[in-house]
């Protein structure tokens, strides 16, 4: 009988220092548990996650990338999830109108308080990632094995 | 046309004669009828291949970027369309206006040559146009055909013959033509599954040779090292070397004039493949206007684009993936 | 000299790509390129395609070598295989054959460049007699004959039927594989085809484009030309001229870093752009003008003082009917150059 | 290439136990640049960190990547570390295996490879590091307060002690917050009144101490040790410096039907009013909602019969704009509203009320005179119940879920007081439990049961009803384990007290964060209470979350040693992760400056020399102390001139690869 590997995806959450990134250490402390194929990339601000950095992690062979950043208002830096918010609308809306699996994407707003929420939030992505299974729509071929 | 092209001509002579200023960008008669080339004029004798026909649809705003610093005054023509990249490029400080003599002229819609190609006419001698249609001379005979058929993308959803910046209009009273909905190809791939628009790009796409025409054409694309041309961008790439940079390219190039594109079209004019590229940009405009309000990137100068902008109730990035088309 | 039905085409073609590779130019709805025909692909003979045949024996892009570590860490290098299957190109206008020569002097001279040499040395070429050329097409100013060029198969079209005539070997050997599909026919039943063409090519509108003036030995009077400014001021430094000539022969060499490993490849670059042969201390070229200059000078003034007075245009008129701008080559010729009389 | 040192924490066992070090420790020496790895059991000890500063030394270490905890927690130790053996701090990356690994993942198999891809990208992060240096800001030696409670004004008074300025902003027309309301306080039974008072003269009367009162912050901008603040100072339409406080306006003012706020409601005002007694200011303040003048241009009483000639109809908001050092948030709390507990009655019974209500039914200066009696026919209570836990520890929409703290205590007081001086009066309490943890508060809550005879039943209040002209309280005891009812004349609910509406907007305003509760949000919940993650904003008092006024005072205290440590610095270290703008790539478009938060880019024409073209070009400039390091201008900018150090375009692409590697 051919034995059937399971699907390890590969996530990548770009976290901001002062919300998303404190919530998650938060869920860490809390012993909450989510899936370890989720791989926090601490960033100051969800402001700051360059579309680029998406493309790239796709590119690389993530399966799912996902945004959080302090929920809208409550920005660190008072306005930068807003831009965040703004730019990844349109990034998400292009990758669905090239026909990429909607699910791939995510923006969240964890709070620093929010441990729960963020395991939960990861759950559920990493869940919702496995179903969509490995990404082959985007990838370079060069970064497969 | 050839009227006003007579009357640019003495427009374009009295300026560089009265020393108004240094140099006219205009278009230069070529071999055929439908090659016009972008030129700058400095000499009045030049002005005798000085050329406004059906074939002028290059956007020439974008000319002046490379006089940002030059201490010579330059006179442009420009179409009502083109009018709204000059704005653009106003605004983001990539022209200096003080140098800059804008001379609106009329449009009433311009033709694709490709368009003709591709209806199996080749060996074109000569293009004659009407209101309504335009004879084609060639060395395997003469055909006719209806004007609305081969205008240019960008003219099939002319916003009209409003200049939106000039110092002076010639010949502003052309009826441009009616235009047609210019949303209606992107909300057919929305209404499409996902896969076909994914069968639908990558068929597009893959002919895709690098060759940044568009973005040497576009009038929003004035960065000084493009991200895709410096090695220390981290994304730098010559070539599509595999499937997926031809999307990171496109994407990211979408991307970069998205709320600053205004939608010109010149992006699918110079495509040498044919790529329909502007429909990406139309995609952003739809949403933009959808997510944040009817915007129009050059409408007038110094406006704060909906990227550099926010509001406390914005559409969540979730949710727009969860509308669009079918899953 | 054999023929079959042009409604049948399609029987040969699925012939041949039965056992190799067939590059043939295929219509994709908005272009027509070189492409591998696959079964239900239109291949299209009346049509000049985007891209030219290079595409068979230097594509825009190509692996070269990859670099990945073994368990003790080593770094391990794998020279990566050159062509070592036999394919036919299909459908290859005069203007492509001559280019060919042109691009074979340039990579199989030494040091031989062994991917397009291994290339070279696979395929077959079914050359393409015209039929209908374009107004763009000025291919009879570098002395090519449209009408009959030399492939290892040479096809005409002519009415209903496609004409195949063995020149070669390989040709011989590739025809006769076919025979089971094709007719007998006469070598007289394309003289008229050939004349038909040749007339045409009289009647072009580019027909009367010299070359007078240019070539080996005016290197620096054509260098200082004062008409370089204006014409180069229309150009916008994009690469589509580069990218659709069957000449141009400049690539770049660089490394992307996978998941597993290094790939170093080659990919086409182009004398317009930017960034082109970028060193440590910029770039030697700084101004459009430089690099427009450039590109018109080395097909027609470096290449034929360097190859026995060969220019390296052939007159395909893909970049004439391509620029974003309508900047060619013929603009360049004729502002610097003569025209018969 | 830089030389790369790893050092791996055990952490303990709270690494250890879930990630293989030995495994990670192997992974990491074969990663490009790495010269040194090893493993240590806490990295944070002083043995640790030598451990590090020697490898430093003896390997020639241009590049530290520390795999232990949270760079929250210590990426600050191994900064300063780092520069103590002679390296840049910001050539130190932390991998955080412990938060986001051990404690997340049981399977060592698992948690182990996951940590080997957090190691591996920090250390092609720290591949790309380049050494920073920290610039300087000044410091404006003042400080916002924002709430005049009792948080605020201690918090004030200590700082204006210290020697530094203080501004308190206070949004209703009198200093003095919910303490100034509250008849005793537990467990002394001593006078609100008596002790805060003299705190609110203490400030009024201070030099270093400025009141705005009826006032809003309305907008800040800047960062630690410059903000600039907008205050928006309402219109009172009184003239605060002519105002002698006199009362007569309020004697002669016809419009008497407003509810007066401080008495929770309980008796009426009239429309230009000064909030109680003592208030502080005492100047009377117009309502503008019900004064005759204001809504229909009649009237004018007042006016005229001032003899001060305070009162100014035409008075309008005014701005004040200040700069400021620090700022403390001091926005404190209020109870919940009870009418969503339909079964308790507190909207169909007069007699069903809140604590804070008896609070004002038993001061003398209250509106029954501190006589306590039946709000709706004023007769003398003989039964009084008090039902505790009224929407704390209360799990559904309409409760919050934590404990309020406060309530066993003052509902306990409230009993005692009332045993004391009617003892006619039966006093039952229904709990859910009785936390008394504090000085003296056990004792307290026992002399309440066993010397005042207070009843305590645990149980919870199912249904309050009326019946034969009584209150019926019906609830379970669940020592006895049955259904009882009991009557009463009076029912009071100690209503949990939530955060100021107020502060969920100051907290946006400041960008300092806030809880699902609306609570600000620490900076640590155990080393930095005081202060909020965002630098120069501290927190007193109950924004913080539930406490008694002896914590709060002491919160305030610590609040206001925060501030008075952050005035005395003449300069600050700036952060040295600012943006900057490459000259060669900036085409001086303004995306980047349309889209700063803090104004931190600005334009000069420069003259620049590109590769040999000589030109004037206008480019984006950084101002690196304004600077936050937020990034948001490196995303607007479309050539990728713009960056942020220390989170470069490529380092963040370079994390991507390495956790993206398979």
């Amino acid at each position: 009988m051919q034995e059937v590997k399971e699907f390890k995806p590969n996530i990548v959450a770009f976290c901001c220092n002062w919300c998303s990134y404190a919530g998650a250490d938060l869920a860490g402390s809390s012993r909450l548990s989510y899936p370890a194929e989720v791989k926090i990339i601490r960033v100051p601000c969800s402001g700051r996650v360059n579309p680029m950095f998406i493309l790239k992690a796709f590119e690389k062979g993530a399966d799912g990338v996902i945004i959080c950043g302090c929920h809208p208002g409550d920005c660190h830096y008072n306005t930068g999830n807003f831009y965040a918010r703004r730019r990844m609308a349109l990034l998400y809306s292009m990758l669905d109108f090239m026909g990429i699996e909607k699910g791939r994407t995510r923006v969240e707003w964890v709070s620093a308080a929010e441990g729960a929420k963020f395991a939960n939030v990861m759950n559920k992505f990493t869940s919702d990632i496995i179903e969509l299974g490995e990404c082959v729509k985007l990838g370079d071929i060069r970064c497969k094995d | 046309m050839q009227g006003l092209e007579k009357k640019i001509k003495d427009r374009a002579s009295e300026l560089l004669q009265s020393g108004a200023v240094d140099g006219i960008i205009g278009w230069e008669k070529g071999q055929f009828e439908y090659d016009p080339t972008p030129a700058v004029f400095t000499k009045e004798t030049g002005l005798d291949n000085l050329c406004y026909n059906n074939f002028c649809g290059a956007n020439l705003s974008k000319y002046l970027v490379g006089k940002i610093t030059s201490d010579k005054k330059f006179a442009v023509l420009l179409k009502p369309c083109d009018t709204y990249s000059m704005n653009q490029l106003i605004t983001e400080h990539r022209v200096n206006r003080s140098n800059i003599y804008i001379i609106g002229i009329g449009c009433n819609g311009h033709l694709n040559v490709e368009k003709i190609k591709a209806q199996g006419i080749s060996g074109i001698t000569a293009v004659s146009a009407s209101d309504d249609h335009v004879n084609i001379s060639t060395i395997y005979g003469d055909s006719k055909l209806a004007k609305k058929e081969i205008l240019l993308g960008k003219c099939e959803v002319c916003r009209g013959n409003v200049h939106v910046i000039f110092d002076e209009l010639i010949g502003e009273e052309l009826q441009t033509p009616k235009p047609d909905d210019r949303f209606e190809m992107v909300a057919k791939l929305e209404a499409m599954t996902a896969e076909e628009r994914f069968k639908f790009w990558q068929g597009e796409l893959s002919r895709c040779i690098r060759c940044n025409a568009c973005r040497n054409a576009c009038p929003a694309c004035t960065c000084r090292v493009c991200v895709f041309d410096n090695g220390r961008s981290g994304i730098e790439a010559k070539a599509n070397a595999s499937e997926f940079e031809e999307q990171m390219f496109h994407i990211i190039r979408a991307f970069h004039v998205a709320a600053r594109c205004t939608d010109c079209g010149e992006c699918s004019r110079v495509c040498p493949e044919n790529i329909p590229l502007h429909l990406l940009n139309r995609k952003y405009v739809k949403d933009i206007n959808e997510f944040y309000g009817d915007y129009q990137a050059g409408d007038i100068a110094e406006q704060r684009n909906p990227l550099v902008n926010f509001g406390d109730d914005d559409i969540e990035p979730t949710t727009v993936s969860d509308k669009g088309g079918q899953k | 000299m054999k023929k079959i039905a042009l409604a049948k085409i399609d029987s040969l073609l699925e012939a041949i790509s039965k056992d190799m590779n067939l590059f043939a130019p295929v219509d994709n709805k908005s272009t027509v390129n070189y492409a591998e025909w696959k079964s239900g692909d239109v291949a299209v003979f009346d049509k000049m395609t985007v891209r030219s045949a290079k595409d068979a024996f230097f594509p825009q892009c190509e692996n070269m070598s990859k670099f990945s570590r073994d368990q003790d860490n080593k770094i391990i290098i794998d020279k990566l295989e050159t062509c070592d299957k036999d394919f036919v190109v299909m459908g290859v206008r005069g203007c492509d054959i001559k280019a060919i020569a042109v691009l074979d002097k340039v990579f199989l001279s030494e040091p031989v460049d062994t991917f397009y040499a291994a290339r070279r040395d696979h395929s077959i070429l079914i050359s393409l007699s015209c039929s209908k050329p374009e107004e763009t097409c000025f291919c009879t100013t570098f002395g090519i004959d449209p009408a009959q060029p030399k492939g290892d198969v040479e096809m005409y079209i002519v009415s209903d039927y496609a004409y195949f005539n063995t020149v070669t070997a390989k040709g011989e050997k590739l025809i006769s594989s076919l025979n089971n599909l094709l007719e007998n026919a006469k070598d007289s039943d394309i003289d008229s085809a050939k004349v038909a063409t040749r007339d045409i090519m009289c009647k072009l509108p580019l027909h009367d484009v010299t070359t007078d003036g240019w070539g080996a030995g005016v290197l620096e009077e054509m260098f200082n030309r004062p008409e370089w400014e204006q014409l180069s001021s229309s150009c916008i430094g994009c690469g589509t001229c580069t990218y659709v000539c069957p000449t141009c022969q400049c690539y770049d060499i660089r490394d992307y870093n996978g998941s597993n490993g290094v790939t170093r490849y080659r990919c086409w670059d182009s004398c317009m752009k930017s960034d082109f042969t970028m060193m440590a201390h910029g770039n030697n070229r700084t101004t459009q003008l430089q690099r427009f200059r450039q590109r018109f000078m080395h097909k027609l003034v470096y290449s034929p003082a360097n190859n026995d007075g060969e220019f390296s245009c052939v007159g395909c008129g893909r970049c004439v009917a391509k620029c974003p701008v309508s900047m060619n080559i013929v603009k360049v010729i004729k502002t610097m150059g003569g025209e018969k009389l | 290439m830089l030389n790369i040192g790893v050092f791996v924490c055990w952490c303990g066992s709270n690494i250890a136990a879930t990630v293989d070090i030995d495994q990670v420790v192997a992974a990491a020496k074969i990663q490009p640049g790495v010269v040194f790895a090893t493993d240590y059991q806490y990295m944070c000890s002083e043995a640790g960190q030598k451990i590090m500063r020697n490898a430093v030394l003896e390997h020639k270490l241009d590049g530290v990547v520390i795999c232990a905890c949270s760079p929250r927690m210590h990426e600050a130790t191994f900064r300063k570390n780092a520069e103590k053996s002679g390296l840049n701090p910001f050539m130190v990356e932390i991998a955080n295996i412990r938060e986001h690994v051990s404690w997340i993942h049981k399977d060592k198999a698992v948690g182990t490879v996951k940590a080997i891809a957090l190691v591996n990208a920090a250390i092609a992060k720290v591949s790309l590091n380049a050494p920073l240096i920290s610039g300087e800001s000044s410091v404006t030696k003042r400080a916002l307060v924002i709430g005049g409670g009792i948080a605020g004004l201690q918090t004030a008074l200590d700082i204006a002690e210290a020697g530094f300025e203080v501004d308190v902003v206070e949004k209703l027309p009198t200093i003095g917050g919910n303490m100034a309301k509250i008849d005793k306080t537990f467990p002394t039974l001593d006078c609100a009144a008596c002790i805060l008072t003299p705190k609110m003269v203490d400030a009024a009367s201070h030099e270093n101490i400025e009141l705005i009162t009826y006032s809003e912050v309305e907008s800040v901008k800047g960062f630690v040790g410059s903000f600039k603040a907008t205050i928006r100072k309402k219109a009172r339409y009184v003239d605060e410096v002519a105002c002698t406080g006199c009362g007569v306006c309020m004697a002669k003012c016809p419009s008497k039907k407003s509810l007066n706020e401080f008495n929770c409601g309980l008796n009426n005002r009239p429309s230009v009013y000064i909030p109680f007694a003592q208030a502080i200011p005492n100047v009377a303040v117009i309502d503008p909602q019900s004064c005759i003048k204001l809504t229909r241009d009649k009237c004018g009483l007042c006016q005229t019969v001032c003899e001060a000639k305070a009162i100014d109809f035409t008075q309008k908001d005014e701005l004040i704009e200040r700069e400021y050092g620090a700022i403390v948030v001091a926005t404190g709390f209020q109870p919940i509203k009870v009418d969503k507990f339909d079964e308790l009655g507190y909207s169909q019974n007069k007699d069903v009320i809140t604590s804070l209500e008896l609070e004002r039914l038993m001061n003398a200066a209250g509106p029954t005179g501190g006589k306590l009696q039946k709000v709706s026919d004023g007769s003398h209570p003989h039964d009084i119940v008090f039902i505790q836990c009224v929407g704390s520890r209360d799990c559904t929409a309409r409760g919050k879920n934590y404990c309020s703290k406060i309530c066993c205590m003052y509902t306990t007081k409230h009993a005692m007081l009332i045993r004391d001086k009617y003892p006619d009066i039966n006093v039952t309490v229904f709990y859910i439990d009785i936390r008394t943890a504090g000085k003296n508060y056990d004792e307290f809550y026992r002399r309440a049961a066993e010397d005042y005879g207070v009843t305590y039943i645990k149980g919870q209040v199912g249904k309050v009803y009326e019946e034969d002209g009584f209150l019926v309280v019906q609830g379970s005891d669940l020592i006895s384990n049955e259904q009882i009812k009991i009557k009463a004349d009076m029912v009071v609910l100690a209503a949990a007290i939530e955060a100021d509406p107020s502060a969920k907007k100051v907290a946006s305003m400041l960008t300092a964060s806030i809880d699902t509760n609306n609570f600000l949000t620490e900076a640590h919940a155990k080393l930095r209470p005081v202060e909020s993650p965002t630098a120069g904003i501290f927190l007193s008092g109950v924004c913080q979350g539930p406490k008694d006024i002896p914590e709060t005072v002491a919160q305030a205290g610590a609040a206001a040693s925060k501030v008075i440590g952050l005035l005395v610095k003449n300069k600050l270290v700036t952060n040295p992760c600012v943006a900057i703008a490459d000259e060669m790539l900036c085409s001086g478009c303004s995306n980047c400056f349309n889209i700063c938060p803090y104004g931190a880019i600005g334009y000069e024409e420069k003259l620049v020399n590109d590769h040999g073209i000589r030109e004037t070009r206008r480019l984006a400039v950084v101002n690196p102390a304004l600077c936050q390091g937020c990034g948001a201008c490196s995303v607007a900018c479309p050539s990728g001139a713009m960056d942020l150090l220390g989170f470069t375009n490529k380092q963040i692409m370079a994390e991507v690869d390495a956790i993206c590697k398979k």
